[in-house]
């Protein structure tokens, strides 16, 4: 048992749901203590990964086991640079989603748990299958807890905010299928033989017509996962009506599986689209930042609120991811952990009151500072991650990506778009300050004007220690980037190397055909890297 | 790279003092007695003060050593960037003691420490003090990153954090929730400011390729900043050193409280006295201008920069002043009275004397620190809460006489008094300014010189006016509030402070007095003395200050002084007549009464603000939270639910559940099927390998094949049940030739007709018109038997020896972003049959990817143009 | 006489089958009509049977078509009376509850 | 390569068509089942020209011993309901139903009549209760156990659905 961590972290869940759905649904305690103490076993696990060495690009802990072997489907599961903080961001925040839920959540304890340690499997899993087929499974899988969650354990509305969360996002994915479908069936033309391993699909380079219409499908996907605007409308739907537990997973990791499966998927395997189409994702991005903010800037529900901020957030993350080089690039992914670090702390903390007041409404508050001296030390460290203050994690990613956008190589230097991006992204900065000082001004500051506020109890233990770790990790991050940026660096670099040869390629081929780009690329390299690479179109035959 | 001088430790506990001071304050400080929290709040500045002491000791004696010498700490790397041009750069925590930041660190610890002093005794009763003593260390540390950090980035996180305490500090008596509405303003429109500056940094690192600020001024010194910004911005085509500075400057506007971002300053008196003194008069504010300085190498390669800097800085100078003139509140008028003097520091980097501007931060720290106290020991006194009335005041001299000895030196000093700091720095910005009238042949500067000297001047006539009304006010003649009358009247029988208070207060006002001895001017006016070796300011900042050369022509130096010396006697002598012993506003009746009103209503700026900026993006903001859950979700949402369900609707219509209609309906499928089998179908798809063409067809369920290739008549192959056959065509098979274009990045390709007389060849049907450049287009196109002739419509052909270009049959070339070829046509014919025995034909044109070998024997029998389709 | 003549004579089977299954609202008459059509079938599957009688393909399928034929005449009688029982009729017009 | 008698086809295959007419043209179900019973009849004597002895048997046995018999026993046990009245006003349409399916299938018919194919020898066991049986025991063994299931299930499904809901 070396090397077969990535199997324990996908069984661990896997059995553990199966103890839960065998035990009698009386068992309120047991059931509580044993998923909790199972997420934390896996959070050790995954923190094992984090040990090895990632300093140069590729995966690691790989598994490859035939799965149909006729449709050359396979367990095939790996971590690297990019996934590896996603998994780890996974089984840190799940465990602490759990817990806090159990102030709000009292009845279908054992239905509960089971549907976080599926949801857990289902992220997990998506985070580090590397065949298609497999990663399709988990993406589905992810969505029956989720909705679930939602449907039962919601607020009024819940089912309607169930039924919309699934559909939108079943669309997407349904889409996303035939595109998987079609690359496949075009690789076993070439091949011979079908394979749904990211690996190998990743030989396989389709005209630019084509690429267009398969990005298309994937984007829209992942669009609607991340949310981008303009499909970001169920989210705060969702949010509002989920509990406490939910929005936390919702927010933290579900999104980011749009990002991630942009880079793992889409990015790579249609260059020439990606190219083409990013800068206009990357705008609605931009938009969504924008867009995002105002409209949390006048939402009377905190949570709502804090839904639209990650409208807000998400934007950023896009337009660095499209922007095409490092620093956007790891600044997403930097930045994804940042925000399901802060708004999954941001929602904990709105769970807090509302177990408290069954309110949320920002009018239901004001002067909480007076009563809750603790919790308001917390909300205002998280408010200040949130919009992304020097020396809280929220401005490392910010920055990297703006950095990453006003610096996109796309545009060679300041590209007038790119400029133009940047300017109305970074304004974003100053819109977060508005909608987070605002409710931050209407819930803790001025005098108790209700009653029933002066009465409330700071925070418990339980709340505490389960917002402790993501304070930790604000300043973590905030103080110490270098740790977690260090291990996707390699991977990030060598990522965005491989997709503008991949883009050239693309670019340079009518047919569908199969290129052996590892040996492209070392070729390329050992010619003096890319800029010898950059063709010139073809040449007249 | 820098010489790497051993690690300065010194520099990095000097920031961690105040920094563990705020942590255990802030988390501990509830459960801590108060004499232990004035331990750990004051103690640790006070260490923090005596490290900055030493640092600034052991740089004063590497300075004699070498003139660029600095103490340096690396503490470890934060994160890094990758530049296009792939080079790393490393965002490090680095910090820097040269001679800039040394003085400021003087300022900062030193006037900050008096104010925690001060501050034990002003908040000592407040139940929120551990909370206050934590968020001023917060301050200090933040300020301290600030000055101290090495780059931009790590700058940067002092500058939002300063920013941070601003907000808790001016909120932070949160119970009045309009104070805490004050915190946020400053908090939100210091972050537009941050936008600037952030926007700037990228642009430096974009150019320079570093945060350092070494790194950029090396940069700048060596014309990298000059080249014209790239992207086209309203016509104009400014320097990158021009759109640089502008959005460093807007920065500088927000955390310096400039024009159009000085809204907040005022507001911010909302907080306790000392943290007006500490943050918003003393340190904070003038961390634009210390920015500024710091970069001065960047800022002084643009004319167009600096003119904007120097023109908003007078205005608000003056602007401020004329507000200030007339308000009622001793905090309000300080605080406008910080905006302007900010305003004639920023007007004198606007002018290149970043110097003498820095020296006015030096000397300003002092006696604008002091005056506020001074106006916070009055309210401590007349037990005034937020802010005085001055008008409900008077005649405080003799209950205050520590007060208002140490007031009064401030007033002088800031009021440009000779001999005083204040004199002896505005004289300096003057100096400067007037410097600039008399630059040679350029227009820009020497306009600008003139305004800025003109303004500035006016500006301190109000400044010595509007600081003597303040204190005639307030120390002469009777005392207003002792007969108890009056709305709100204080405290009948005010009383000195305590001496934690007053001891600040003295040292500060001794400093107002004297500090200014340290930048004596070049020249001393009238009597035309050199004093060079005596200036040890201009000696001591010019190894990190750029800036213009201070001029020594005796008719520039007696024109500044004499205009700095003629303003404060106007400004006093006036204020002496009007307030002297007097208790009304003498202002306001000889002022038209509208003007007045405006001039006290802060010329209406921030209600012209929520009109024209605020309100407009809230009513944007209101109308897209609604347009989201009603107009996008329905877009997104609603309608394709709509549509769904209404489709719904319509096809369960069908299911009307008689069991005869369904059987019906699957009859009429059964026969849709036959009749689709009744008849073959097929396609004809052709692969090329070589010169052989692969001909095939789907393969259909019983289905046989017979192949003519060529569509000659005649048959090739037999019947046969596998669908596909080869053929290789010759010249004689030949049915014309095709022409096609295609865009080599979208694999869009279009056939187009062509004659054998002259036409356009449309690239545009391929390539959009917007991706074409003129040389790609105008190409025209014919045939010429078996070649294919392009040529440039209107060419210029013997100028440019470009000729008709040939391109045979079946090659291809590049025009522009297009690919055009040329095809050889040829027909085949397929014909299949069923099990049913019908057959059916099949013909499809095949333009093949290569050309022939033209026949020996033969040319084209007919002409090329008649078989061209 | 060729195989046609059989496909012929199948097809006319089979079209009778369901002219009767569509004509007649006699859930009993539908019922026999569909037994027409299968039996039908059976005589296709024979007769190509017959033309390619190296193996048995086509008669094992007839067994089969038989079987199921008998499954579905013991279901669908079954269907029949519980139909009956509820709508006292036979009249497969009133048998609408399959209705959206 | 003698090919099928074409006088018991000829005779077998004129029963056959109208035994099926008279199925759907009768009025009482029972004459329908007559109907039925001719057409079944007459087609195992049709399967003995293709040489399917085995079938033939099997389709006296299944359809002739228990499908109509099963029929007949339904008309027994409704008495009169068995019989539907015919509707009102919908003879034309009825008519004209009826009339273009079969032209469609007489079409169809007509097209597929003048298929050829060469009558083979039949090998010794083709179509015996041998050669049938080592048909299906060796090539669709599972199947055919599919099958018994099926019939198992249908058994079960009519008891259950038969079965009237008081018991």
């Amino acid at each position: 048992m070396t090397t077969h961590y990535l199997t324990w972290l996908l069984a661990i869940p896997a059995a553990s749901a199966l103890v839960v759905l065998l035990v009698p649904r009386s068992w309120d305690v047991a059931i509580k203590r044993f998923s909790i103490g199972a997420m934390l076993v896996e959070l050790i696990v995954s923190l094992r990964l984090v040990l090895a060495d990632y300093s140069d690009a590729g995966y690691r802990f790989v598994e490859h086991v035939a799965w149909v072997e006729s449709f050359g489907i396979s367990y095939k599961v790996g971590v690297d640079g990019i996934s590896l903080w996603l998994v780890v961001l996974t089984t840190l925040l799940s465990p602490i989603a759990l817990y806090a839920s159990w102030g709000s959540i009292k009845t279908g304890i054992k239905g509960y748990a089971l549907s976080f340690l599926l949801l857990e499997l289902g992220m997990l899993g998506a985070f580090v299958a590397l065949d298609l087929f497999l990663f399709y499974v988990f993406w589905e899988l992810m969505l029956v807890p989720m909705y679930l969650i939602i449907g039962i354990w919601g607020g009024k509305d819940r089912v309607y905010a169930a039924v919309k969360f699934f559909l939108y996002t079943m669309v997407g994915s349904l889409l996303m299928l035939v595109a998987i479908l079609y690359v496949v069936a075009s690789y076993e033309k070439l091949a011979g033989h079908y394979t749904f391993d990211l690996q190998e699909l990743s030989s396989l380079v389709l005209p630019a017509s084509q690429q267009y219409l398969l990005f298309g499908a994937f984007a829209l996907a992942f669009a609607i996962k991340v949310p981008m605007f303009p499909f970001h409308t169920w989210l705060p739907d969702a949010h509002v009506q989920a509990p406490t537990g939910g929005s936390v997973i919702l927010a933290a990791v579900l999104l980011k599986l749009g990002i991630y499966g942009f880079i793992r998927f889409a990015m790579p395997l249609f260059p020439v689209a990606s190219q083409t189409i990013g800068p206009v994702l990357a705008g609605l991005g931009v938009v969504g930042i924008i867009y995002g903010a105002y409209a949390a800037w006048v939402q009377r529900d905190l949570k709502k609120l804090v839904a639209y901020s990650s409208v807000s957030h998400m934007g950023f993350i896009l337009l660095g991811l499209f922007a095409m080089n490092r620093n956007g690039i790891s600044g997403a992914i930097l930045q994804m952990i940042n925000h399901g670090i802060s708004t999954g702390a941001l929602f904990l903390l709105v769970g807090v009151i509302y177990d408290r007041r069954h309110s949320r409404k920002l009018d239901d508050f004001g002067g909480l500072a007076k009563v809750m001296p603790w919790y308001t030390l917390f909300f205002v460290v998280i408010t200040l991650s949130s919009i992304g203050l020097p020396g809280t994690n929220g401005f490392v990613g910010e920055f990297m990506i703006l950095a990453g956008s006003f610096l996109s190589r796309t545009a060679i230097g300041f590209g007038s778009s790119w400029f133009i991006m940047t300017l109305l992204a970074t304004t974003g900065v100053i819109f977060a300050a508005v909608y987070m000082l605002h409710a931050v001004l209407r819930i803790f500051w001025g005098k108790i004007v209700h009653p029933e506020n002066e009465s409330l109890t700071d925070l418990n233990r339980r709340e505490v220690a389960s917002l402790l770790p993501l304070i930790v990790m604000v300043f973590w991050i905030g103080l110490y980037p270098k740790f977690f940026l260090d291990k996707m660096n390699p991977s990030v670099d060598a990522f965005v190397t491989d997709f503008t040869v991949r883009y050239y390629e693309g670019r340079r081929t009518g047919e569908p055909r199969l290129v052996d780009f590892e040996e492209l690329e070392q070729r390329i390299e050992a010619a003096g890297g890319l800029a010898m690479a950059e063709p010139t179109h073809e040449d007249a035959q | 790279m820098h010489v790497e001088a051993p690690q300065q430790i010194l520099l990095l506990l000097i920031i961690l003092f105040p920094l563990g001071g705020a942590i255990i304050n802030g988390l501990l400080g509830r459960y801590m007695a108060k004499g232990l929290v004035t331990l750990v709040g004051v103690g640790s500045v006070a260490l923090s003060f005596a490290l900055a002491v030493v640092s600034f000791v052991e740089l004063y004696g590497l300075r004699h050593e070498s003139e660029t010498a600095t103490l340096v700490y690396h503490f470890y790397e934060w994160f890094s960037l990758k530049l296009p041009s792939g080079n790393v750069v490393a965002v490090n925590v680095r910090f820097v003691m040269d001679s800039l930041s040394g003085v400021m660190t003087l300022i900062v610890t030193g006037v900050g420490g008096l104010i925690h002093l001060y501050s034990i005794g002003y908040m000592g009763d407040d139940e929120g003090y551990p909370r206050f003593m934590s968020f001023l260390n917060l301050f200090m540390a933040s300020m301290l990153i600030l000055v101290l950090g090495s780059s931009m980035p790590v700058m940067f996180v002092g500058w939002e954090g300063v920013g941070l305490c601003s907000y808790l500090l001016i909120g932070f008596w949160f119970e009045n929730r309009d104070y805490a509405a004050a915190g946020r303003k400053a908090f939100v429109v210091n972050r537009i400011g941050d936008f600037g500056v952030l926007i700037g940094m990228f642009i430096l690192v974009g150019v320079a390729g570093s945060f350092e600020f070494a790194d950029i001024n090396s940069a700048a010194m060596a014309g990298e900043f000059r080249p014209d910004f790239p992207v086209w911005l309203l016509g104009v085509a400014p320097s990158l050193a021009t759109v640089a500075c502008v959005f460093l400057f807007l920065g500088c506007t927000g955390k310096s409280a400039q024009i159009p971002l000085y809204i907040w300053l005022p507001d911010a008196m909302a907080g306790p006295t000392p943290v007006s003194a500490l943050i918003h008069a003393a340190t904070m504010v003038t961390a634009g201008v210390y920015l500024c300085c710091r970069l001065s190498p960047l800022f002084i390669t643009s004319d167009v920069a600096m003119s904007i800097i120097a023109v908003t800085g007078t205005l608000t100078a003056l602007l401020a002043a004329s507000i200030a003139v007339v308000q009622r509140e001793m905090k309000k008028i300080l605080a406008y009275s910080t905006v302007s003097q900010l305003g004639f520091m920023f007007a004198a980097v606007g002018v290149g004397a970043f110097a003498a501007g820095f020296f006015h931060v030096f000397t300003h720290a002092f006696f604008k620190a002091c005056l506020f106290l001074g106006a916070g020991s009055v309210m401590h006194a007349v037990h005034a809460h937020g802010d005085a009335d001055i008008f409900k005041l008077g005649g405080l001299r003799k209950a205050l006489p520590i007060t208002r000895l140490t007031f009064l030196a401030s007033c002088l000093a800031i009021a440009g008094f000779p001999l005083t700091s204040g004199f002896f720095s505005k004289d300096e910005i003057l100096l400067g300014a007037a410097a600039q009238i008399f630059r040679p042949d350029d227009m820009l500067m020497t306009s600008v010189g003139w305004f800025t000297l003109i303004g500035l001047t006016l500006a301190a006539v109000m400044t010595a006016f509007y600081m003597f009304r303040l204190y005639f006010l307030t120390f002469t003649g009777e005392y207003r509030s002792a007969d108890q009358s009056g709305d709100h009247p204080y405290d009948a029988h005010p009383h000195e402070s305590p001496p934690a208070m007053t001891i600040p207060l003295v040292v500060l006002a001794v400093g107002a007095l004297t500090v200014g001895f340290l930048g004596l001017p070049h020249v001393v006016p009238i009597i035309g003395t050199h004093l060079s070796d005596y200036s040890w300011w201009g000696h001591w900042m010019e190894a990190s200050v750029a800036g213009q050369p201070v001029p020594e022509q005796m008719y520039i130096v007696n024109l500044a002084s004499g205009l700095a010396f003629g303003a404060m006697a106007i400004g006093i002598s006036a204020a002496w007549v009007l307030y002297r012993n007097k208790s009304t506003d003498a202002l306001a009746e000889k002022m038209p009464a509208r003007l007045y009103q405006l001039a006290f209503d802060k010329w209406r700026v921030d209600e012209l603000y929520a009109a024209t900026i605020v309100n407009p993006i809230k009513n944007v903001a209101v109308v897209a939270g609604r347009a989201d859950m009603t107009f996008v979700d329905a877009v997104m949402t609603k309608l394709p639910s709509f549509n769904v369900r209404e489709a719904g609707r319509i096809l369960a219509r069908l299911q009307n559940g008689v069991v005869h209609v369904y059987g019906a309906v699957v009859v009429v499928g059964v026969v849709a099927v036959l009749a689709w089998f009744w008849t073959p179908h097929s396609r004809i798809e052709a692969a090329f390998e070589g010169t052989r063409v692969e001909l095939t067809t789907p393969q259909g369920l019983g289905y046989e094949y017979r192949w003519d290739a060529n569509s000659d008549g005649e048959f090739e192959t037999q019947w046969k049940g596998t669908p596909g056959t080869t053929f290789e065509y010759g010249h004689d098979d030949m049915r014309g030739i095709a022409v096609f274009l295609k865009n080599t990045h979208s694999g869009i390709e279009h056939r187009i007709d062509v004659t054998d007389e002259w036409m356009p060849l449309p690239i545009e049907s391929v390539v959009p018109a917007e991706f074409l450049s003129p040389r790609d287009t105008g190409f025209e196109v014919r045939i010429d038997g078996e070649f294919l002739l392009f040529r440039k419509a209107h060419a210029r052909t013997k100028l440019s020896g470009m000729k008709e270009i040939r391109l045979p049959m079946g090659k291809s070339g590049r025009l522009g972003p297009a690919r055009v070829s040329s095809r050889p046509l040829v027909e085949a014919t397929l014909e299949v049959r069923n099990a049913f025995g019908n057959t059916r034909r099949a013909t499809k044109e095949i333009a093949l990817p290569f050309g022939f070998e033209a026949p020996t024997h033969a040319s084209l029998t007919r002409p090329a143009h008649e078989v061209v389709r | 006489m060729g195989i046609g003549t059989y496909l012929a004579l199948a097809s006319v089977l089979f079209g009778v089958g369901a002219a009767g299954f569509l004509a007649r609202r006699n859930m009993l008459i539908q019922l026999m009509s569909i037994e027409l059509m299968l039996n039908s079938v059976n005589v296709l599957l024979l007769a190509f049977n017959r033309v390619n009688p190296s193996n048995h393909d086509g008669q094992v399928f007839a067994f089969f078509v038989i079987a199921v034929a008998a499954a579905e005449a013991a279901l669908g009688l079954a269907i029949l009376i519980a139909y009956y029982r509820v709508t006292k009729t036979l009249n497969t017009d009133d048998a609408t509850l399959l209705k959206y | 390569m003698t090919g099928p008698s074409v006088t018991l086809f000829v005779v077998t295959a004129t029963f056959a068509m109208i035994g099926a007419l008279i199925t759907i043209s009768a009025r009482r179900p029972l004459r329908g089942a007559m109907g039925l019973l001719v057409n079944i009849v007459s087609l195992a004597g049709m399967f003995l020209t293709l040489n399917a002895h085995l079938l033939a048997a099997l389709q006296l046995l299944v359809y002739a011993g228990a499908i109509v018999v099963l029929f007949v026993f339904v008309i027994m046990l409704l008495g009169s309901a068995a019989e539907v009245a015919p509707a009102d006003g919908r003879f034309a349409s009825r008519t004209l139903g009826i009339a273009s399916t079969i032209i469609v299938f007489l079409a169809v018919s007509s097209s597929v009549a003048y298929f050829d194919a060469p009558w083979e020898a039949v090998p010794d066991g083709f179509g015996t209760v041998e050669g049938l049986g080592m048909a299906i025991y060796r090539q669709a063994l599972v199947p055919f156990e599919v099958i018994s299931i099926t019939l198992l299930v249908a058994i079960i499904g009519a008891i259950t659905v038969a079965r009237s809901p008081t018991e």
